[in-house]
């Protein structure tokens, strides 16, 4: 076991364990907070995978853009003095299958597939590699993606916007 | 004298815009548009003296007379029935027609002012009359056979609006109500039409012609050919539309009943000229008549003369009586035609309509007067008894003093009507009977019946005629103090036209000669007979044997009136005039004359009760069986139907049903999936991509 | 030694317990919060593949653009379930039953 | 104007689609539909206004011929045009229509529906007496009859259902039958066609078809010929309707609302005879010959028997629905007779003065039943002196009808007998007892509804208010026709004389030695 791996283990059980609070923590602002852990964890898979990009972009889109932003919306969305601020859940034995079954099938696909895997290229920064591809070869993606962003954050503030009485006439 | 279509298209439009207006605007013109109608009357009346004048003294229809044809009425096809035109016709008989209806017309118009003044519905009064003008004009006028059934029934229109024009008087006197009245009068009229109709098409069908001259000219040359029995039937079926308007037995019964119009109405249309409409359409027709057809009405005319005169000497109500009279001297008309004294019918038909006219507008003063009495008296009358009854002359007694005029007036009449010499009635009434007798004693012995029956019609004119006076104007007035005050003679509109219309009762107007042994007249030689189109006609009576029969006639028939007279004095001066003595004895005679025969009653019981009858029974033949089979047959199928539902509900039904509840019910189970929850179909997605990737990957 | 099934049994494991939150869950937050879970289990593979095969760059673009959609769509999310909330005074994703055919 | 017959037709459906889009939910939407039906019928009264000075009255051709493919495979085509036998009955068609809006103007329950069907109708009956082609006809038969349905069983009286069910179960049995002779005659034509025109031209049947060979089959020893003849005949004979079909008249008429019954009378009465001159003359001539009398025979006792039955009637509705019934037997004698023009042209004529002269009566009937609620006769007495405008109407309304001169009746019914006279003369004579027994049930309804004294339920003020100024406009139109045809029929009668006169011709030589004299 070389350092490598033992990383990759503490990452991977870090992801793991903050999705596992995350998904059965029945307080939301817990789950909020462990889903920080797993992000970071994956963001820290990310960088072991040497996409160095992807693992800066995963911290501070996720955690610092998405997680606050649910966070809001946890606080937002519940009172101050609703002390319980828990979220109730249904038929877990149904879901508790359904993602056993998921879980299985997947890993036993991940195990059992003859991955045609290449060894071991070194790895080197990615960013401006990432930022050339952007540009040159995935310029319209990149563009379209940026636009949908634009559309959803203005739509996004749009209806989230608060109507006051004398704003229109709306009900 | 030249005439032209414009004065005949005057005087047929002048009465019909009047009518018109009338009907539109009546209400609102000053004085209920009456100046209006008579206006148009006075005009129609002078265009007419001009035309009869012109063919009086200018003969301007002398042998050709002025005919003009409307053409395109019914269609612009060349040939064909529709190719038939109407028309004007004007000739001799035409014109004297003319003046008699538009002077009767013009002076009973005014009268009418007078009599119905103060009516609500005054201005529609008039508007009806002035129809009746119209219609009559029409009838006069049209050159063909159309024509003259579409004025004849017109009239027929009139006069039963005019009837029925106290519609809402339960009755107007004893047993007549005006709302079955007018009815009455109409449907037996259209009896009487139907005859005419076919007897048209019976002409029409032999001829394919419809004016008068060309359908003569079809039948002298032979259009019947050998059925001339046909002829004879389409005479007589021709015959049956004057029965019905004229009131010749046996389709006289609504003429007395027609007395519920007001008593101008009667004057004009119910005496002087509508029902006259009758001879002289037997007088237009004269050529197409066989002498079988022409023996046939002067039968009917000399027993419809005796007829009404008898039942007219037992009736009390006033206007009752010259009813009866009116259908006795109608029926003179008919049989002078019949006997072949042609220019003597016609003679009649003038004169009569001038003296019973004159009859009928000076009972009107009388009851006018009478009602007027009783009002200012408050008496009412009763209709279930005779007392406080304006109509009834047992009632009236010595009117002279207070109404002088209508006293001298009808005395007038009375000795017109009965054929006192000096009157114009004695020159006509003679002409008849001298007709009858030449007819009956000289030429067709076994035909002896119609001279009887006509002499002894005068015998009983003359008794009811002075019956009337008597009972009317003579003796002293038994009205109440209070009512004789009131008693007085009628205004000026209602004497004037008295006064002239008895001027026209002197004989001078018809002949210099009132004996009319020295001079004929110029009756007879202005409404000489037309030739006969039927192939072989009765020998008409030589001119000289109607001479020879002449005064032996009138010595006879002068004895009758006198006769009648002296009987009526006899009673008179015995107080026995009124015949209550004769009603007390209870004798049958004097009930059959009273009730008319009876005729009333059995049409009634035979005629009318039987139509309901039957369609009583046909309506609920219809109903019950008609109906019954449809809806049996609807019910039958609605059983079969049932049967069939019935096997399709449990034999083929059930089958269906047992599928239908089978995927019913399994819906059912798989429906609870169908949560609505999003959550359970991602469940459900997941389990089905894991199912699959398995099931595949196996 | 570390090798693609190994991450690949990390993203699965991340994905099933993004399903179970989005199966279980009913609050629409938490829900959001499994969603963000699955999405991150998919970027993971992403990256795997693109380390694991050829070194090429394709996977983390792929895995760039999925984030801005994510951040997009939790942007948008996020307006809905407040916008619900302000209406109908709950987020409960099964009491918001208005549009239910 | 080529296409004018299609738009009489169809301008009504116009009509119908626009009441359709009116919201029901707008204020005043009520108004609005009755405007935008009264519009349409205007239009269509105007276009048939058009139709009438442009029609060439010289010729006795097909005219405003519209002809195109309508379903080629089976050589169904869309054929329209007018004749001198159809033009009349169009007009009416339109007259009729536009008066029945004025009359439908209180009708307050669904008036979109209402309308809307009123309108289909209109198409419905504009249509059939417009098409040429059988299919066509047929189509138009039917889509008139859905309508008819409707609009008796739902805006109807109290026995409505009864009476929409039975008057559709008899029109469905008489188009059953039609269309059964349709496809017999459709089945023998030497080129397939459903042309009604072409078909009145033997040539154009098959040779060797039965229909041709006409060997008597099993049926009573009836020839094929014979029982397509009395499949039309029965089946027009239902809508006349002839004795012994008639007895949905009754009822169809007395629980219909008024503008229905004055259709019902004015229009689709007339689709019987009219389906008799343009079907069984035309195409089956010999038969008809043959079946003359019989024709005649039925007609007697529809005059007669229709007059004694209206007199027993006691509603007056029924009672001039059995007068309907009378005078379409004059209708039916007039077509029968063949010795001169009169008997044809009367027949023809006297649809059209039905049509004027019986709605007038159902109009003026209706008015009497919005104020006193109830038609019974003797429930009423003296109204004249209440309300004199409406009396003298409906007084003018029943002199028509009992044919007075000087009134549109009267030129009609008196050419049908002297038609009737010269080729049936028993039949002509016992039919004449109609005009005694017309006059009488007329005259003693206007005694007893009109005369005598008032009726005192009827004593207060506004009790039996005065005929209103729409409903004077709803019946004074149909009066003016009635007068002036009256008083000048040449008008009508030259627009069907020539068409008339060759269908005379081919009637004579059709009945050759047998009828000439």
């Amino acid at each position: 076991m070389n350092a490598y791996d033992l990383a990759f283990y503490l990452l991977a059980a870090m992801a793991l364990v903050g999705a596992a609070i995350t998904v059965l923590s029945r307080r939301l602002v817990y789950a909020a907070f462990s889903l920080l852990l797993a992000f970071l964890g994956v963001a820290g898979l990310y960088a072991l995978l040497a996409a160095d990009f992807l693992a800066i972009a995963q911290v501070v889109v996720y955690v610092g853009g998405i997680l606050v932003l649910l966070l809001f919306g946890v606080m937002l969305t519940h009172r101050i003095y609703d002390t319980t601020l828990k979220s109730v859940r249904v038929q877990p034995l149904l879901g508790g299958l359904v993602a056993a079954g998921i879980a299985i099938l997947l890993i036993s696909v991940a195990w059992n597939t003859p991955w045609n895997t290449t060894h071991e290229i070194a790895a080197e920064p990615t960013t401006a590699k990432i930022g050339e591809a952007f540009m040159k070869h995935y310029v319209f993606p990149f563009e379209f993606v940026s636009l949908i962003l634009l559309v959803a954050l203005i739509g996004a503030a749009l209806i989230g916007r608060s109507r006051t009485p004398g704003s229109g006439n709306g009900r | 004298m030249e005439t032209t279509i414009t004065t005949y298209a005057l005087i047929l439009a002048l009465p019909l815009v009047a009518f018109v207006v009338q009907v539109f605007f009546g209400k609102r013109l000053p004085r209920g548009g009456d100046w209006l109608v008579i206006g148009a009357i006075c005009i129609d009346l002078l265009l007419s003296l001009r035309v009869f004048f012109g063919a009086l003294f200018f003969s301007s229809f002398a042998g050709t007379p002025f005919v003009w044809n409307l053409r395109g009425w019914l269609g612009d096809a060349g040939t064909g029935v529709l190719a038939l035109s109407t028309g004007i016709l004007v000739d001799n008989v035409t014109a004297m027609m003319l003046v008699v209806v538009t002077s009767c017309s013009t002076l009973i118009f005014l009268f009418s002012t007078g009599y119905m003044a103060g009516h609500r519905r005054y201005s529609l009064f008039f508007a009806y009359l002035s129809l009746f003008a119209f219609s009559m004009l029409l009838l006069v006028l049209g050159n063909n056979l159309i024509a003259l059934f579409m004025g004849w029934e017109l009239v027929g229109l009139s006069s039963y609006l005019l009837i029925g024009f106290l519609f809402e008087e339960p009755v107007v006197a004893p047993d007549i109500v005006p709302a079955s009245a007018c009815k009455k009068a109409f449907i037996t009229n259209r009896i009487g039409d139907t005859g005419f109709l076919l007897g048209i098409l019976t002409l029409f069908s032999f001829t394919g012609k419809i004016a008068y001259g060309d359908v003569f000219e079809a039948v002298r040359n032979g259009a019947f050919g050998d059925h001339t029995t046909l002829l004879t039937v389409a005479g007589i079926l021709l015959f049956c539309g004057a029965m019905a308007k004229s009131a010749q037995f046996p389709l006289h019964v609504w003429l007395p009943d027609a007395m519920a119009g007001p008593t101008p109405v009667s004057a004009l249309i119910h005496a002087a000229t509508m029902v006259a409409a009758g001879v002289y359409m037997v007088a237009r027709l004269y050529p197409l008549f066989t002498p079988d057809a022409l023996t046939f009405i002067a039968y009917v005319g000399a027993f419809t003369a005796l007829f009404g005169a008898t039942i007219a000497l037992v009736m009390n109500d006033i206007k009752r009586v010259l009813a009866y009279s009116t259908i006795s001297q109608l029926g003179y008309m008919v049989f002078g035609l019949g006997v072949g004294a042609y220019s003597a019918g016609l003679f009649h038909l003038m004169t009569h309509a001038f003296f019973k006219a004159l009859l009928f507008l000076a009972a009107g003063s009388v009851i006018h007067a009478m009602h007027r009495a009783y009002h200012y008296a408050g008496l009412e009358w009763n209709p279930r008894s005779r007392e406080n009854d304006a109509q009834d002359m047992r009632n009236m007694d010595g009117l002279r003093k207070a109404m002088p005029v209508t006293f001298a007036t009808t005395a007038v009449a009375v000795l017109a009507i009965s054929g006192v010499p000096f009157t114009s009635g004695f020159l006509s009434k003679d002409m008849i009977l001298g007709g009858a007798f030449a007819f009956g004693f000289v030429e067709n012995p076994q035909h002896f019946l119609i001279p009887v029956f006509g002499f002894a019609a005068a015998v009983l004119t003359a008794f009811y005629m002075a019956r009337l006076l008597i009972m009317t104007f003579l003796g002293t007035n038994r009205m109440a103090e209070r009512g004789q005050e009131a008693l007085r003679e009628s205004p000026w509109n209602m004497t004037v036209p008295l006064v002239l219309l008895a001027v026209l009762c002197g004989w001078f107007w018809y002949n210099p000669d009132p004996t009319t042994i020295f001079a004929k007249g110029w009756v007879s030689s202005f409404l000489t007979p037309p030739a006969s189109a039927v192939p072989q006609t009765l020998v008409a009576a030589p001119a000289d044997a109607h001479h020879a029969a002449h005064v032996a006639a009138m010595l006879v028939s002068l004895s009758c009136a006198g006769a009648g007279f002296f009987a009526a004095w006899m009673l008179g001066r015995r107080g026995a005039i009124s015949l209550e003595h004769w009603r007390l004895s209870g004798s049958r005679v004097y009930y059959l004359l009273a009730n008319k025969y009876y005729v009333d009653e059995l049409y009634n019981r035979t005629v009318v009760a039987g139509m309901v009858q039957v369609s009583r029974i046909l309506g609920w033949f219809d109903k019950v069986l008609v109906d019954g089979v449809v809806n049996a047959t609807g019910r039958f199928q609605t059983g079969l139907s049932e049967l069939s539902g019935f096997v399709d509900r449990y034999g083929v039904d059930g089958l269906v049903n047992a599928l239908a509840g089978f995927v019913r019910d399994t819906g059912n189970e798989v429906r609870q999936i169908q949560t609505g929850r999003i959550q359970n179909y991602v469940v459900y997605a997941t389990v089905g991509l894991i199912v699959l990737i398995v099931v595949t990957g196996m | 030694m570390v090798q693609l099934p190994h991450f690949l049994t990390v993203s699965a494991l991340l994905f099933a317990a993004g399903v179970f939150a989005v199966v279980t869950r009913r609050n629409a937050v938490a829900l959001l919060m499994g969603v963000e879970l699955m999405l991150n289990a998919a970027n993971l593979n992403f990256a795997a593949f693109s380390r694991f095969s050829h070194n090429s760059l394709d996977g983390q673009i792929f895995a760039m653009l999925s984030i801005v959609t994510a951040a997009a769509e939790v942007a948008v999310a996020l307006a809905i379930v407040l916008n619900i909330y302000r209406n109908i005074e709950t987020i409960d994703a099964d009491q918001a039953g208005d549009l239910r055919g | 104007m080529s296409n004018i017959l299609s738009w009489l037709t169809f301008l009504p459906l116009v009509g119908m689609a626009a009441i359709l889009v009116i919201p029901t939910r707008l204020r005043k939407s009520t108004g609005l539909i009755r405007y935008v039906a009264l519009g349409t019928t205007l239009g269509c009264f105007a276009l048939a206004a058009w139709l009438f000075f442009a029609f060439d009255r010289s010729s006795s051709a097909m005219q405003f011929v519209e002809n195109a493919d309508w379903i080629p495979y089976f050589s169904i085509r869309y054929t329209l045009g007018v004749d001198g036998l159809s033009i009349l009955m169009v007009l009416l068609t339109q007259i009729i229509g536009l008066v029945g809006v004025i009359a439908s103007w209180n009708i307050t329950k669904a008036v979109k529906g209402y309308f809307a069907l009123y309108l289909l109708l209109q198409t419905g009956m504009t249509g059939v007496f417009c098409a040429l082609d059988f299919v066509l006809f047929y189509v138009f038969w039917e889509v008139m009859l859905l309508p008819m349905y409707f609009l008796i069983g739902i805006w109807g009286g109290p026995r409505k259902e009864y009476a929409a069910i039975k008057f559709f179960l008899y029109t469905l049995l008489g188009s059953v039958l039609m269309l059964l002779a349709i496809l017999a005659l459709y089945l023998n034509m030497q080129a397939p066609s459903f042309s009604i025109t072409a078909m009145a031209d033997p040539a154009n049947f098959r040779a060797d078809g039965w229909l041709v060979r006409n060997m008597p089959t099993w049926f009573f020893g009836l020839t094929p010929k014979e029982l397509v003849w009395l499949a039309f005949f029965v089946g027009f004979a239902i809508k006349i309707p002839a004795f012994p079909f008639h007895t949905w008249l009754p009822d169809a008429h007395v629980e219909a609302p008024t503008a229905i019954s004055v259709i019902l009378a004015g229009i689709l009465l007339k689709m019987g005879t009219y389906g008799i001159l343009r079907v069984n003359f035309p195409i089956l001539p010999a038969e008809t010959v043959h079946f003359a009398t019989f024709i005649a025979v039925i007609a007697v006792i529809n005059i007669v028997y229709g007059a004694l039955c209206a007199m027993a009637q006691k509603d007056l509705k029924s009672l001039v629905a059995y007068s309907s019934i009378s005078h379409m037997g004059y209708v039916m004698l007039g077509m029968v007779s063949w010795r001169n023009e009169a008997g044809l042209n009367g027949a023809v004529l006297q649809m059209f003065n039905h049509g004027t002269i019986t709605a007038m009566l159902f109009l003026l009937v209706g008015v009497v039943y919005d104020r006193a609620h109830h038609r019974r006769i003797d429930g009423f007495g003296g109204l004249w002196a209440k309300a004199p405008v409406f009396s003298s109407l409906f007084v003018v309304a029943s002199m028509a009808a009992l044919g007075l001169p000087g009134l549109s009746g009267f030129i009609s019914e008196l050419l049908v007998f002297m038609g009737a006279f010269a080729s049936h003369r028993v039949f002509a004579v016992i039919a004449s007892s109609g005009i005694v027994l017309g006059a009488a049930y007329l005259l003693w309804t206007i005694q007893r509804v009109f005369m005598g004294p008032l009726n005192q339920a009827y004593a207060e003020k506004d009790a039996m208010p005065e005929i209103s100024p729409r409903e004077i406009a709803s019946v004074v139109p149909l009066m003016a026709i009635v007068i002036v045809l009256g008083v000048y029929p040449a008008p009508a009668l030259n627009l069907i004389g020539p068409t008339l006169g060759s269908l005379l011709q081919t009637m004579q030589s059709a009945a050759g030695a047998a009828i000439l004299p």
